[in-house]
């Protein structure tokens, strides 16, 4: 279920995000759809292939939409068990997202491209300081929640109770930084922007055409999701007790998570790239503090 | 009789260790060594007056040539060979020399304290003092520059050796006997060879340039 | 009978001081080193009489387990080097017969400090070795080689002057219970001396003896003579003599144990092979030259075996396996350092590189005795020195464990360094990764041709290899028998 | 059967050794050694399989007159275990050998080589079957000098000489301290067989820590490891494959045995001891691998790395059974034992794709590369799949370890609870992150700049027919095998599963039925998943492929040259280079990592020549030993005025020696 919303509506939540930020902008902006509309266009053309490039740049975005998507498979509905579901499975799925990042920056050292090098090796500094935060936020997690896998821990996080529960808003607003960051939002990067010396993300994908972009851009909304639909999965307290009432509970937090990230990128700039890694060095304090929340 | 002998014999053996210390003049220290050997040569016989046998006799005879006679002699003829009369800046000077020969008696004193009540009360400077020959020897071999001067001093601790051999282990005779054998070999191989090929082909014998081994 | 290992090599001595022919010359010696061993091997055909305790022999001269011990050593050692030297001498002819001759009472004096029941005579044959060795030493005739003899003689005299104080002391502790000093006299006696006087009699034969053997820092002689030296005496020095002076230690060490005062003495070793164990490694670290590298690593491994005598036990056991390994690959390293000699006509170490491609034979067993030397299994001396190990931490002493693992690495360290630069070439092909640059002429490698003919000759090589081949075998196999036979001539007999 | 084909396997070795001497033709050499080791590896891969599955260890025992020595072999499942990844990386090494020597063996005799490989392939078996400590010590030091001569093999290079002396120095300092280790263990003991071994109940930390600096300096533990990033590189590629394959894994090795020999009695320490070093040990390794240059460099700090993580898992082990957190100890086992199999084929199959990058360029250092891949297809994919697994993603087997260190983590922390059980996971975790992420980005490095992109330098090129040569047979069949392997064990590890707990658990006296059922359990629950995780990526990946080309059928495909941002000239050497890729990521720890830079600037304002060279030297070289050895020969010279050539000076010493004593040892007044 999980993995069919995703895949349907992750677009569609982008288009959200970019809605809401016309809306503060005093803008009307493009349609809800319009990366729909961007995916069927791409996947109608040709492709133009650098002389440079050799079969893994042929190859990568498939490999990391097949990592994106297997990485659903293990993403479970909050309250929900997912497809997959075993103990220490979160470590499976942001190991699939590590290999998406693996065969997106080899493609872009396949171009030769010095822009695109350079938004390679920013992409894997920015894991690199993720990570930790990443796995230490969900080691809280599990030893608060007592559960090994994602399933147990998203089923009910607000049971940790009492004191205790002051983690899990370190925890979440450590996981929200870790989202910005790991999907080139404002204030990180700005997707929007052409200028390349300045982005991350973008930069790595200047060569990719036609359907290959498609996947590509299709890739990053399922990796936004992904992120998206674990911080809604610890951050919203609401589990509504029926099936579809959850749905549409996770629908709506997902809504409210497009809204929060909306109304950041349009009253924040971009911050310096020097200060991105103190940011996420920041989540990675977070998690540690809401540890010794956790066990004290 | 036999105490003044015995005491002119220490005697000798001190003054002729202290001249060793402070002169710096071969023909004197070569006399000072013949004189001491001669003298020690002498002192079993005055040591064991009473029960004096032919073989002590022999090997008396035998010590005072070597030592008082024929080493001497070697050494003088090397000396003249090799055309050096003077120790040239030694290491240590005389007083300081004298100084420390002071130190060197008063710790032989130290380390043969404990025999004082093993022994008769006129014999105890015997030991005393062949220590200190041994030691006295030891330190002209440390200060002094020239080959030949260090083998003055080697004879020198030969002597305290022998001396102190004879006042102690008179028992035991075999130990006398090696004292001589030693005694010759060194005579023999160190000053005859030794010197004569060091002079012949440094051109002198300043150990100094016998130093270019090292590490 | 006894008498005979020493009348044998004096007379062949004697004669071949009487003989010009060179290859005459060359060939009694050979004919000597043999008939030598085989009088040793002869002897241990009696083996049952010392290992009991029972001493064959006169007053002067018995063979012990320890005696035999060294002596084989010594013979062993002493053929090997003979049929070396035919090799070695094979184009110097100039004064061969006083050259071999000292050869001779070189031997036959060393058996006598084996064979000596007297620490008189002991003494006496010691003074002996100094002095049948000093000629050899000077076989060079040159500046250098005068030098290292001077202090050779001068340094080890004045030693040997203060082992005789010692005896004097000795006999003066002994008072009226001995009348010699026959040592099984003095064991039976050892008790009633009196300890003042033998704990002062100890000290002066061990700074004596210790002056011989190269006991830091008393072994300031011993890497200049070593180097100095041509190479097959500097393995008669390094395995053979070095061994009869820790005899001489030995001998006074057990008196010592016998009046109790074992730990005391203990100490004192401990102390020294501890000292000697660190300025070796510390010398090691910077040299220059490899002869007196092995030289230092002589004065290490005399460290080694005075600290293994000290910690005793089984520590002692492992220091007579240690003198037996040490004497094997130390003299098959120094004849292989002059055939590097040889080849190079020099001995930098730095001006020797690519050994492997000019002789890879004297290679291969340069670095086996490398390895062999340092301890690496599977040669002996890694069993030898793991036992000294092991009865270290057995009589719990921390201190000088750690000491003694520091040194022995540092002396790896060292060694290696300058054994890898020099077995190996040091051309490089730049930018071919699998390709090995052609041979390269040293400096003065015209040596090479003048007496190697081009390639090495058997006679210097097949020794090395025997000898290397029996450190091998003692590391591979060493039979229980050799270990009790051991353990007994350590502590064994002193009780009788 | 597994004793006597282990023996065969010897006396395989022993006939080519013999052949070896007799051979005088230099490529019929070649080829005898290189059946010879592939034969004798079949048979221990036999030995090893027939034990592993019938799940019974066998032993043989003959005396041996050697103090404290016996000869006694045994093969137990854990020693199979070794023996399996040795059978493997040692054969194919070997074939890869005939290949790489393939034209030296033209104008040099190889017999040396052969022997020595033959030497280090049989020392290893004998390391892992020996049950003696004397044994196992010669078999330990055979296969160390084994493995010097190997690396010695280019000995006209100073770098390669230099290497030599720093490995044979570490290996020997570490041997050091396993003789005192045996000493300790056997100190009651006549014979010191293994089973005999005792623990001296008032040393167990100290013992540990002797042993694990033995065992550490070949396993390659921060700071032992320096050895390891100059010998690897040193060394002919085949070599350091073997070694960083499995030799380094004997220290892994000697490690578990170790702990076998406590009975369970294992002090708190051991294993906070373990997971502390190992933890620095991968993030130091790591951050090291993505500062240097030189491409199998790289590959011997990463496998500090993964020895830090394989150490990881042994101290979760040993702290899981000190704590009696059975379940979680023996996954922390498990986990060490798979990365110690999944970390020796991955890092043999890049060491031979460096081999062959090596081979074909004459140049390690990947500035100079690029654009590999199009002249070496086959090598580069398989290089990149190694890579991929190496970084430790998923579905190759480098992932299953970490995950099963992860998993042994939480299972700790959930049924632990207590305040250090917390400390030690989240330190597992933090780094684990780190060394995560670190390694995607030293791969993707690794890969990206050498096979990817265009040709960097003129000293990185090739000649083609070179490059034709070397995708040949020799040079890609050994490829195929370890790739084939990775792929086959990421996605079916719960195949090897049974083989790796068996192991574990064969050692570890005093499991309970219900802990290992336990663990069973979690084993299943999670590598069973695992595999369907790793099968649907395969799938997706495939099948997404195919649409893609299903798609792009009718579409037209243009080649242009890579978008410059309309820069009109653009060269290859304006690519992104590998020291910009990992810069930022470094200058993260510039405190810690010590770079030496050059840099020069000619001319004024319009500077004609201007050049940078920055080099990241190793952390514990500069601050522990290049201070330490030079302090050391600092004293040294200062003491050589001891010894400084004067007679007098030398008979001052004897005196002194004699008043010292004498005053020290006759206690004032004689």
């Amino acid at each position: 279920m999980s993995l069919i919303l995703a895949l349907l509506l992750s677009p569609l939540f982008l288009g959200m995000i970019v809605k809401i930020k016309a809306f503060f902008a005093g803008r009307k902006g493009q349609p809800l759809l319009q990366f729909y509309y961007d995916l069927v266009k791409l996947l109608q053309k040709g492709v133009v292939y650098s002389s440079s490039t050799t079969v893994v740049f042929r190859l990568s975005p498939w490999i990391a939409l097949a990592a994106a998507v297997t990485a659903l498979c293990i993403l479970p509905l909050p309250g929900y068990s997912s497809w997959i579901s075993f103990p220490g499975d979160f470590f499976v799925l942001f190991a699939l997202l590590a290999v998406l990042r693996f065969s997106l920056v080899c493609a872009a050292l396949d171009t030769g491209s010095s822009f695109e090098g350079m938004g390679a090796s920013r992409e894997v500094l920015f894991s690199f300081l993720a990570e930790p935060a990443l796995l230490l936020s969900f080691l809280v997690l599990s030893f608060g929640l007592e559960g090994y896998s994602l399933h147990e821990i998203l089923s009910n996080p607000f049971s940790i109770g009492g004191g205790k529960l002051v983690a899990l808003y370190f925890i979440s607003v450590s996981l929200f930084i870790v989202l910005l960051a790991e999907n080139s939002r404002i204030p990180f990067d700005d997707p929007n922007t052409h200028l390349e010396l300045t982005m991350i993300h973008e930069v790595m994908v200047l060569d990719h055409s036609g359907p290959d972009l498609a996947g590509i851009l299709y890739t990053s909304a399922l990796k936004l999701w992904i992120l998206g639909s674990l911080w809604v999965g610890i951050s919203s307290p609401w589990r509504g007790g029926s099936f579809y009432l959850d749905v549409l509970v996770f629908l709506g937090s997902m809504i409210f998570l497009a809204v929060i990230i909306g109304i950041i990128e349009s009253i924040l700039a971009r911050v310096r790239l020097i200060r991105v890694s103190h940011a996420l060095s920041l989540a990675t304090v977070l998690a540690g503090v809401a540890l010794l929340w956790i066990i004290g | 009789m036999e105490h003044t002998i015995l005491n002119l014999v220490v005697l000798t053996i001190l003054l002729s260790n202290i001249r060793l210390l402070n002169t710096s003049r071969l023909p004197v220290m070569i006399l000072s060594v013949a004189i001491q050997g001669f003298v020690i040569g002498v002192l079993p016989l005055v040591l064991h007056w009473e029960r004096i046998n032919l073989s002590l006799w022999i090997i008396a005879l035998i010590m005072i040539a070597i030592k008082g006679v024929i080493l001497p002699r070697l050494l003088h003829r090397s000396m003249q060979e090799a055309g050096v009369i003077r120790e040239v800046e030694p290491f240590v000077g005389p007083t300081v020399s004298l100084l420390i020969g002071l130190f060197l008696l008063a710790l032989s004193y130290w380390i043969t304290f404990p025999l004082r009540a093993s022994l008769p009360e006129e014999l105890f400077f015997v030991p005393v003092l062949a220590l200190f020959t041994v030691f006295n020897g030891l330190f002209l071999i440390v200060s002094r520059k020239k080959a030949i001067t260090q083998v003055i001093g080697y004879l020198t601790m030969e002597n305290g050796v022998y001396a102190f051999g004879a006042s102690l282990a008179v028992d035991h005779p075999f130990l006398v006997e090696l004292g001589v054998l030693l005694d010759v070999w060194v005579g023999v191989f160190i000053m005859g060879i030794a010197i004569y090929h060091i002079n012949r082909e440094f051109d002198h014998i300043d150990t100094d340039k016998l130093s270019t081994l090292k590490h | 009978m006894i008498w005979s290992v020493v009348i044998i090599p004096f007379l062949f001595g004697l004669v071949s001081l009487l003989l010009r022919n060179h290859r005459t010359l060359l060939f009694l010696l050979l004919l000597g080193g043999i008939a030598h061993f085989a009088l040793t091997v002869w002897f241990w055909l009696y083996q049952g009489q010392w290992s009991e305790g029972a001493y064959p022999g006169t007053s002067i001269v018995f063979l012990d387990s320890l005696g035999i011990l060294i002596l084989t050593v010594t013979s062993f050692l002493f053929l090997m080097v003979a049929f070396y030297t035919k090799g070695y001498l094979r184009n110097h002819t100039e004064r061969s017969s006083i050259t071999i001759g000292c050869l001779f009472f070189f031997l036959a004096t060393m058996s006598l400090v084996c064979v000596s029941a007297d620490m008189g005579l002991l003494w006496v044959a010691i003074e002996g070795t100094t002095l049948a060795s000093a000629p050899l030493i000077y076989f060079h005739k040159d500046h250098r080689s005068l030098e290292a003899t001077w202090k050779y003689l001068l340094i080890c005299s004045v030693g040997i002057a203060l082992a005789l104080m010692g005896n004097i002391f000795l006999s003066y502790a002994g008072g009226t219970y001995i009348d010699s000093l026959h040592i099984p006299d003095l064991l039976k006696n050892a008790h009633r001396f009196d300890v003042r006087w033998l704990k002062v009699a100890f000290l002066l034969l061990l700074v004596g003896y210790g002056t011989k053997m190269g006991l830091a820092p008393l072994h300031s002689w011993l890497p200049d003579a070593h180097s100095e030296a041509p190479s097959m005496v500097s393995a008669l020095l390094s395995g053979s003599l070095l061994n009869c002076a820790f005899l001489g230690i030995l001998r006074g060490f057990s008196i010592l144990r016998e009046a109790g005062l074992e730990e005391w003495g203990g100490n004192i070793l401990i102390l020294f092979g501890l000292s000697s164990l660190l300025m070796a490694a510390l010398f090691l670290i910077r040299q220059t030259d490899f002869k007196r590298m092995l030289a230092y690593s002589s004065v290490e491994h005399m460290g080694i075996l005075s600290l293994g005598a000290g910690v005793g036990g089984m520590a002692g056991t492992g220091a007579l396996l240690h003198l037996v390994n040490h004497s094997l690959a130390k003299g098959f390293l120094f004849l292989i350092a002059g055939n590097i000699l040889t080849i190079y006509q020099t001995k930098k170490i730095e001006s020797v590189t690519g050994l492997i491609q000019e002789a890879p034979r004297t290679a291969f067993l340069w670095m086996a005795g490398f390895l062999a030397i340092t301890g690496s299994p599977p040669f002996g001396l890694f069993f030898s020195e793991w036992i000294i190990l092991k009865g270290m931490i057995e009589s719990e002493q921390w201190v000088p464990l750690v000491i003694y693992l520091v040194a022995l690495f540092i002396v790896f360290l060292s060694m290696a360094r300058y054994v890898i630069p020099m077995t190996f070439p040091a051309s490089s092909v730049p930018g071919s990764p699998s390709v090995t640059g052609g041979p390269v002429s040293p400096a003065g490698s015209g040596g090479l041709s003048v007496s190697f003919g081009g390639k090495e000759p058997l006679w210097m090589w097949a020794p090395a290899l025997v000898l290397a081949s029996v450190t091998l075998i003692l590391g591979l196999f060493i039979p229980e028998s050799i270990l009790s036979f051991l353990t007994v001539a350590f502590s064994g007999w002193g009780g009788v | 059967m597994g004793i006597p084909l282990l023996i065969g396997s010897w006396g395989v070795l022993g006939i080519g050794s013999v052949l070896l001497c007799f051979i005088r033709n230099r490529k019929v050499t070649h080829i005898v050694g290189t059946v010879t080791v592939v034969v004798s590896s079949l048979a221990i891969l036999g030995a090893a399989l027939w034990v592993l599955i019938g799940g019974k260890a066998e032993e043989l025992y003959l005396s041996w007159s050697v103090p404290f020595g016996s000869f006694y072999l045994r093969i137990d499942l854990l020693s199979a275990l070794f023996l399996l990844l040795l059978g493997i990386v040692g054969g194919v090494s070997a074939l890869y050998s005939y290949g790489y020597f393939y034209p030296e063996s033209t104008h040099r005799s190889l017999s040396a080589y052969w022997f020595f490989y033959f030497c280090l392939f049989g020392g290893i078996s004998l390391v892992f079957t020996a049950w003696n400590g004397v044994l196992f010590l010669l078999a330990w030091e055979g296969m160390s000098l084994a493995s010097f001569f190997l690396v010695l093999h280019e000995n006209n290079k100073e770098e390669v000489r230099k290497a030599g002396w720093v490995y044979i120095i570490a290996t020997h300092g570490g041997t050091a301290f396993l003789l005192i280790l045996f000493a300790l263990l056997g100190s009651d003991l006549e014979v010191w067989d293994f089973h005999a071994f005792q623990y001296p109940a008032a040393m167990g930390t100290v013992l540990f820590i002797v042993a694990f600096i033995g065992f550490g300096t070949k396993a390659g533990f921060v700071p032992l490891h320096v050895w390891l990033p100059e010998a690897h590189p040193a060394a002919p590629s085949p070599v350091s494959a073997l070694m960083s394959g499995v030799m380094i894994k004997t220290g892994i090795y000697g490690l578990v045995r170790v702990v076998s020999w406590a009975e369970g009695k294992i002090p708190l320490s051991w294993g906070i001891i373990c997971v502390s070093v190992g933890a620095l040990t991968g993030v130091v390794g790591i951050l090291h691998a993505l500062g240097k240059k030189d491409m199998k460099e790289i590959l011997a700090y990463s496998s500090i790395e993964n020895i830090g993580i394989i150490g990881m898992g042994l101290g979760i082990g040993l702290y899981g059974m000190s704590r009696s957190l059975g379940i979680g100890a023996l996954l922390g086992f498990t986990a060490a034992l798979f990365h110690v199999i999944n970390h020796g084929l991955l890092k043999s199959s890049l060491f031979l794709g460096a081999g062959t990058v090596l081979h074909t360029v004459h140049t390690r250092n990947i500035e100079e590369l690029g654009g590999l891949w199009k002249k070496l297809p086959s090598t580069g994919a398989l290089f990149g799949l190694s890579s991929l697994g190496i970084a430790g993603l998923p579905p190759l087997n480098g992932f299953v370890g970490e995950f099963l260190l992860v998993v042994a983590v939480l299972t700790i922390c959930l049924q632990g609870n207590t305040f250090l059980d917390i400390s030690l996971a989240i330190l597992v975790l933090l780094s684990l992150g780190l060394i995560g992420a670190g390694s995607v980005a030293c791969f993707t490095r690794l890969f990206g700049i050498s096979f990817l992109g265009e040709l960097r330098n003129r000293k990185g090129e090739y000649s083609a027919e070179r490059a034709h040569g070397v995708e040949g047979g020799t040079f890609r069949i050994p490829l195929y095998i370890l790739g084939g392997l990775n792929l086959l064990l990421g996605i079916g590890s719960i195949g090897l599963a049974p083989f790796v707990f068996g192991g574990v658990v064969s050692t570890l006296p005093g499991i309970s039925y219900d802990t290992s059922l336990g663990t069973i359990k979690i084993l299943r629950q999670t590598l069973f998943p695992l595999a369907i995780v790793g099968s649907i990526f395969l799938l997706l990946t495939f099948f997404l492929f195919m649409l893609r080309t299903w798609i792009l059928k009718r579409r037209p495909i243009e080649t242009s040259p890579t978008w410059d941002c309309g820069y009109i000239l653009p060269s290859p050497r304006m690519q992104y280079s590998a020291s910009s890729f990992s810069r930022p990521i470094l200058r993260l720890f510039h405190r810690l990592l010590p770079f030496s830079e050059s840099f020069r600037w000619e001319g004024n304002l319009f500077p004609e020549t201007a050049t940078y060279a920055s080099t990241l030297c190793d952390l514990f070289v500069r601050t522990v030993y290049e201070p330490l050895f030079k302090g050391l020969a600092r004293f040294a010279t200062r003491i050589y005025g001891l010894q400084e050539g004067r007679n007098q000076v030398y008979i001052l010493y004897i005196a002194l020696t004699l008043i010292i004593l004498m005053v020290l040892f006759l206690g004032g007044n004689p």
